[in-house]
């Protein structure tokens, strides 16, 4: 049983890495295909993506749609949970399914409706578009999230400062967003790599600006290249990185 | 300043467009699309000024004028003279004397095939895939226009002649080919799946498929078969409502002059001829040996155009294709 | 004005926002397509009608009719397979991984999701083709006289599906495991449960919630993908996303693209009531 | 800083609910008032009312004669204590019990020397720059009075303040909360539903049942004299023996009894029924004991009615065999009538 | 069914930690035993090997004179009730309740009449079909103690069981559980922190601290003549008054005290200082004093001590003004040695 159960474990991570290993070996492959045999190893595919000028600022948006649109979806969804979590507003079961409903739609349906509503009000495809589309997808995340760490304890704490004198926004922001900052900051966290990860609203919604996993793609379908395995290597290794620094930090308190 | 281009992939590679860029300091932004189709859709969801050019392939200029697209071109300051003539295609980028497109590059869409792995001889008749000797290791270009095509030159049907009615001809061909194959696929998809060895033969390949491989396979090789092949001819064009008519211009003139004319040839995503042969005088010997620059008139010879379907007919064509794909 | 009533207006003041922002960008987008759904296609033109031709077509074509058998087939499986695999996964490192390298194995059990979608689907390519890292080495071993052809085919699509889903279900159902007083599973084995017992008829049931969540965006997020199909079938059947991409990109058919989304959407709906008593969104 | 808070005709209806009847309740200033009562018998909703988180369906609240019936909580001098405390985790103690004064505007240097003594008052002056999460529950229990206070309130209302806390701690707590709210002066109104708490530190207890007030007096009197059943009972234990009247006493299941003829039902606290006493129950056999420390819970089976148990607390070294026939005799009582209930 | 228990040299290590230093403690068959300490004492920790959860670092269990130190718990004739009761959430009471059964193979017939048998001793006979969150916390309380008994175990564990409930239905369960004890005469081993509910149910008393057994012993003795300063003290208030051996008494800060030579500290629980007694204090002043219902609670400063507080319990009735001047008696003195501690 205890063999077995720790067979399994190894096998699961077996399965689970190997995609990741192998496009990390390969993306050092010399030749332009990336299948064994390995004939590296070789570095001109990293100086190649480095010196990418449309794949940097396809980073550089990534980040840009990533950071603002899930600082938006947080706002968003932290005041609304603040205002259902303080005062049972008449059909607040209702609000709240309408701000949970698009997580249970598909992407490509959000994306489909956006693409064909700024069709109609001549809003050209842009990040701004793709940006608005991630903040309708990481709303309801946000607002969940912060919803369900809204305790007893915290609408009392918000209900004392006001007692005290406190208004509104200063109970906001004196103490109901420092008594959340862990799951806030959760919130952000997830936000921020769903959008980065994002392919069909930002494939649907953008032209020229375009994000990552975008570029990414257009790279696949322009040209038999290692320099996807590279692209895709520095993405995990710098995304693990900053994991790995917010896991030794940011959540190392909050315990398992 | 900006450049907006709607492209064929061969069109975003930063050697062809950084020395555009440069001479005219501008930037050039590309948007792929793969099929007329496609690229139509996406100008009919556009507003006027948001593309400047926009490559298409010859034979549908008429297509995209016809629904107010293009632009006329100052026909006298292109080189269309220094072009190899069978490929102006006058007939397509004219239209009422009016001119809105110029070639650019043309290949055939053939049989590209790993002549390690295959029959060379087979591959002069189409039939061989219908054959049973390469089921499985077939794959379809995934693009409806120059593989119906192929399916309807097997059938003894020309391209020009490829309608409604002859649709259902080559339908039950075209199931068994599928179902002889292994997959249908874009540009980069079809040459991973050849060059690393998971299929042996494409339909609908050809130079543009097997010449950006030659370093790395050496064995991919194509050829016309008897029933003879397709030519594709793409043209660039300028698009109605651009704001930066004499940018585009230059654009065009740039990559119809001989130096980029060489560039687009052997560019990133695929590698394909010239129209204008002085370009030859650009190219190593090497890679007009890999482009076969002194073949080119017999092929020509044995090539058909694309079909040219109408509105109607093309749905029926994608709904074909459609069908084929989910089958 | 009471307490209360001033009370509700500044709630209401604080939901307005993000209730307007979904309104805006998700409602009406949503009526707006639900509205093309009874549009179509006049050669190249859309013409709006209120007709449900483009449903009826749906249900007729074979081509559409049978990417919605195909969609629904490939998320049943991945949403099965994945649940399989997740499940004992999650409960090792819940239950025989010591406590404080739990987070560690977790980690591990996920580090993929930091990779890019787009480059992980196409990864898998590299190792599920014919001369790709697998076949390869199964071959190079002797296990395998020929190589089987995996890339390509419904296993490749399913297979990058279930490198993704598992890591997700994992985490569902290992955050649903940890919350679990372990008293459950003393007062099982207190009472003469062995530990297989103890599995199937406490713990398994117990995490029902865990399950069902990770199952529900396990089939929302496989049966509306389109890149893992595309990268991975090798364009041998269509799904769904697939199909709808087509009507945008090949056709411009906006109307039955819309209406293909609308099916997709009812089917979401669907598996959501069947599964809503357990769904714990909060729980991610 | 105190004032009277005078509540008239308090009525609150939740959906389709009425949680408090007619409710008038006048508070002195200065007073220690505590809210007594079973769970759900409206104390926190009529706190809330004072406090200002609730406008009462009908009704008035005036403090100190101004009426603040629509005014929230921010603008009324009243400051709320709540029953986890709410302190805020992510301040030092010193900002906790600035941060009234925060809100009013004060500057650093004044809010912190007001905090600091009111932390001084409370004995946690040491503790000034620690974090809630560092504190015990006592101590916790301590800032937030400190943080209520450090406002200068007119009325300082406690929802359940010790209700967290274990037996022992909160015995002590409740000796400190009445020390300091002696030194203070400010008016306390306190919620609770412990009958011990209520009375170790009540000037006065008001006894609510279903939304009504049942009694409101000083200890003893609702302790000693309850002028209902629900008060006596939930004071504490009790007996109870229906008494019907009978010429000049009653007639009860132990006989006729001298006592003021009344119907209703006759009531005796355990600790009143013993060995010794005014009133002669008559003979009873002991039926079984157990130790509580401080006494001894014993049974007793009357012999005019066997099937009734009367329960007596005994003290320490008085306790008979079991099974024993003693007299039994009793102090204090109390004969309540029935319509009271 | 029953067995008896026990543990012999007992001691148990955690990473770094001893938990348990040396417990030797025999339980017989029948007993109801409640191990009573302050937080992290080492009780769960004892329950735990008891019931086979943990196997001790070194000693060894014997039940029913059998060596068990290394059964799994599945083949112990214990059970456990857990603090959070552990009810499976997702079964009827009647399936949770046959649980146990169930896993011996019993049918569905049989197991659904113990099940229905059981509930009806705990009186939730009508509510067998339910699930566990349907129920109050005192009902699923008495569905745990059920389902662990159904299995008709030599000796029960219980953790804490009444941990989570209010301190009202907490004293109506101990009495409950106490009268199912006595029923069905298994041994109790019952885990507590609240001394008033040991004092109420247990046979005996074992008092641990800091991984060890201070004392064991009937609530009297435990309560009366504590062996211990932590004994006494967990047990109840205490006035405590140091004292040195002075010829044939002692000297406390009270002066001379006619008390067996020795030296320590004298205890004395708070209802046993007062107006009467055998041991006379000396004068004190009465400082403060509060109504506490059965008694008042009151704050002498002895004239002699003046800075002394010493805390009496006195009878109703029988309490002097404010500032009067007294003199105080005392009953039971104990004097515990520095050692004791
Ligand atoms: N928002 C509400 N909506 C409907 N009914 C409510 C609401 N708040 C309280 N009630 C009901 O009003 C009654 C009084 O509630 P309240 O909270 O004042 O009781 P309480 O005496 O404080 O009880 P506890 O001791 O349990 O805190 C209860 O029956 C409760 O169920
Ligand atoms: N798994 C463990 N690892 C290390 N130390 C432990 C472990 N379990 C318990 N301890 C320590 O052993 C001591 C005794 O713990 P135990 O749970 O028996 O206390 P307890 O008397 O039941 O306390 P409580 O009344 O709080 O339940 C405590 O100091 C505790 O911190
Ligand atoms: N638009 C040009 C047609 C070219 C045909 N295919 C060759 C390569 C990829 N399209
Ligand atoms: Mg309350
Ligand atoms: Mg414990």
């Amino acid at each position: 049983m205890r063999v077995l159960a720790w067979a399994y474990l190894l096998a699961m991570f077996g399965f689970i890495l190997l995609p990741v290993v192998v496009l990390i070996v390969f993306s050092f492959q010399d030749s332009r295909l990336p299948v064994p045999p390995f004939d590296g190893p070789t570095l001109r595919w990293y100086a190649e993506i480095i010196a990418d000028r449309a794949l940097m600022e396809a980073l550089m948006n990534s980040l840009l749609v990533a950071l603002i649109s899930s600082a938006v979806a947080l706002v968003l969804g932290f005041l609304a949970a603040s205002g259902l979590a303080r005062v049972l507003l008449p059909g607040s079961a209702l609000i709240r399914g309408v701000l949970i409903a698009p997580m249970t739609v598909s992407y490509l349906i959000i994306a489909l409706g956006l693409l064909q509503m700024f069709n109609a009000v001549g809003l050209r495809p842009s990040l701004v578009a793709t940006g608005i589309g991630h903040v309708v997808i990481n709303l309801p995340l946000c607002f969940a999230i912060i919803y369900a760490s809204m305790g007893e304890h915290q609408k009392n704490a918000m209900r004392a400062a006001r007692d005290l004198g406190a208004a509104e926004w200063q109970v906001l922001w004196h103490v109901s967003a420092p008594m959340l900052l862990p799951s806030l900051a959760a919130a952000f966290f997830l936000a921020f790599t769903f959008s980065w990860d994002e392919f069909i609203i930002a494939f649907l919604l953008t032209r020229f600006d375009v994000t990552l996993p975008v570029e990414i793609w257009s790279m696949l379908r322009s040209g038999l290249s290692p320099a996807t395995n590279a692209v895709g290597s520095i993405v995990f290794l710098v995304s693990v990185a900053i994991v790995l620094v917010l896991e030794l930090t940011l959540f190392r308190r909050r315990g398992a | 300043e900006d450049l907006n281009a709607l492209i064929w992939c061969d069109h975003a590679d930063p050697a062809l467009l950084e020395p555009f860029e440069q001479a005219h300091d501008v930037r050039v932004n590309v948007k792929e699309y793969e099929g007329t189709a496609a690229g139509l859709t996406l100008l009919e969801q556009s507003r006027p000024g948001d593309w400047d050019v926009m490559v298409i392939d010859a034979v549908d200029v008429g297509r995209a004028v016809e629904r107010g697209f293009l632009a006329p071109l100052p026909a006298d300051q292109l080189p269309t003279a220094d072009f190899f003539p069978e490929v102006v295609l006058q007939d397509h980028t004219t239209i009422d004397g009016q001119t809105y497109a110029v070639t650019e590059k043309f290949g055939y869409n053939t049989l590209a095939f790993n002549k390690a792995k295959v029959d060379a001889a087979d591959m002069e008749s189409l039939g061989a895939l219908w054959s049973g000797k390469y089921d499985g290791r077939i794959a379809i270009y995934d693009y409806y226009l120059p593989v119906l095509g192929l399916v309807g030159l097997q059938d003894g049907i020309a391209t020009k002649d490829l309608d409604a009615a002859a649709l259902d001809k080559i339908r039950e061909p075209l199931m068994s080919l599928k179902a002889a194959s292994r997959q249908v696929s874009d540009v980069v998809a079809s040459q991973t799946a050849l060059a690393t060895g998971e299929v042996d033969v494409l339909i609908g390949g050809g130079e543009w498929l097997t010449a950006v491989l030659n370093a790395e396979n050496p064995d991919l090789d194509w050829t016309i078969p008897k029933e003879g092949g397709l030519l594709w001819a793409q043209s660039i064009a300028m698009v109605e409502g651009t704001e930066r008519p004499e940018l585009a211009l230059e654009f065009i003139k740039y990559i119809t002059s001989p130096e980029g004319q060489a560039r687009l040839a052997t560019s990133s995503c695929y590698w394909g001829m010239p129209v204008n042969k002085m370009a030859g005088d650009v190219l190593t010997d090497e890679q007009k040996a890999i482009l076969r620059w002194d073949d080119q008139a017999e092929y020509l010879s044995r090539a058909q155009l694309y079909p040219v379907p109408n509105a109607a007919t093309d749905t029926a064509m994608q709904d074909l294709w459609t069908e084929m794909l989910q089958n | 004005m009471s307490i209360e009533a001033r009370e509700r207006r500044q709630g209401a003041a604080l939901v307005a926002p993000a209730l307007i922002w979904v309104l805006i960008f998700f409602i009406i987008p949503f009526a707006g397509m639900a509205l093309m759904s009874l549009a179509h296609l006049d050669g190249r033109e859309v013409v709006q009608s209120f007709d449900l031709s483009n449903f009826a077509k749906i249900f007729t074509d074979p081509s559409l009719r049978k990417g919605i058998w195909v969609s629904l087939q490939i998320t049943a499986l991945v949403t099965a397979i994945s649940v399989l695999l997740a499940w004992p996964l999650a409960w090792i490192i819940a239950t025989r991984v010591p406590a404080r390298w739990q987070r560690l194995a977790l980690l591990i059990a996920v580090l993929p999701f930091w990779t890019s979608y787009v480059v992980r689907s196409y990864s898998w390519a590299l190792v599920l083709g014919e001369n790709g890292v697998i076949m390869k080495t199964l071959t190079g071993i002797g296990l395998l006289a020929e190589p089987v052809q995996i890339m390509a085919t419904r296993a490749a699509t399913v297979t990058g599906f279930v490198h993704f889903f598992t890591m997700l279900l994992t985490l569902t159902i290992y955050s649903n495991l940890i919350q679990l007083s372990p008293n459950y599973a003393r007062a099982a084995q207190d009472l003469g449960a062995s530990r297989l017992q103890v599995i199937r008829l406490v713990i398994l049931p117990l995490t029902l919630p865990g399950i069902m969540t990770g199952a529900f965006l396990t089939f929302v997020l496989c049966i509306g993908d389109y890149i893992t199909p595309q990268i991975l079938g090798g364009n041998n059947e269509l799904t769904l996303p697939q199909l709808i991409m087509l009507q945008l990109g090949r056709r411009g058919d906006y109307p039955m693209a819309s209406a293909l989304s609308l099916v997709l959407m009812a089917i979401v709906t669907l598996a959501y009531a069947a599964t809503s008593r357990w769904l714990r969104m909060d729980r991610l | 800083m105190t004032a009277d808070v005078s509540l008239q005709g308090i009525e609150h209806r939740f959906a389709g609910f009425t949680a408090l009847h007619r409710v008038d309740l006048k508070i002195a200033a200065g007073e220690f008032v505590v809210l007594l009562g079973p769970s759900g018998c409206g104390k926190t909703t009529l706190l809330s009312i004072i406090g200002g988180f609730l406008t009462p369906s009908e009704g008035q609240v005036l403090i100190g004669a101004r009426d603040m019936t629509q005014v929230p909580p921010k603008d009324r001098p009243t400051t709320t204590m709540f029953q986890d405390y709410a302190l805020f985790p992510h301040m030092s103690l010193r900002d906790n019990v600035g941060f009234g004064l925060r809100m009013r505007g004060a500057g650093r240097a004044v809010r912190n020397d007001k905090a600091d003594a009111m932390l001084e008052m409370v004995g946690l002056a040491a503790q000034a720059g620690r974090r809630p999460h560092e504190l015990s529950g006592g101590q916790r229990q301590r800032v937030a009075l400190a943080r209520a206070l450090a406002v200068e309130p007119d009325v300082l209302l406690l929802d359940e303040p010790l209700g967290a806390l274990d037996l022992k701690l909160r015995r002590q707590m409740q000796d400190e909360l009445k020390a300091i709210q002696r030194r203070v002066g400010t008016a306390f109104v306190h919620v609770t539903h412990d009958q011990e708490e209520a009375m170790a530190i009540a000037d006065r207890i008001v006894v609510m049942n279903q939304g009504r007030v049942e009694q409101a007096g000083s200890p003893e009197d609702v302790y000693l004299r309850p002028a209902t059943l629900f008060s006596a009972g939930f004071m504490g234990e009790m007996n109870r023996i229906p008494a019907t009247p009978d010429g000049d006493g009653v007639t009860t299941p132990l006989g006729h009894l001298p006592l003021p003829p009344q119907r209703g039902t006759l009531c005796l606290r355990p600790e009143n029924v013993g060995l010794r006493g005014d009133l002669r129950l008559g003979p009873a056999r002991m039926i079984e004991a157990s130790f509580f420390g401080a006494h001894h819970r014993c049974h007793f089976a009357p012999l005019a009615a066997p099937d009734m148990i009367l329960t007596a607390n005994l003290p320490q070294g008085a306790v008979p065999e079991r099974g024993a026939e003693v007299q039994l005799f009793a102090t204090d009582p109390v004969i309540l009538s029935e319509t009271a209930q």
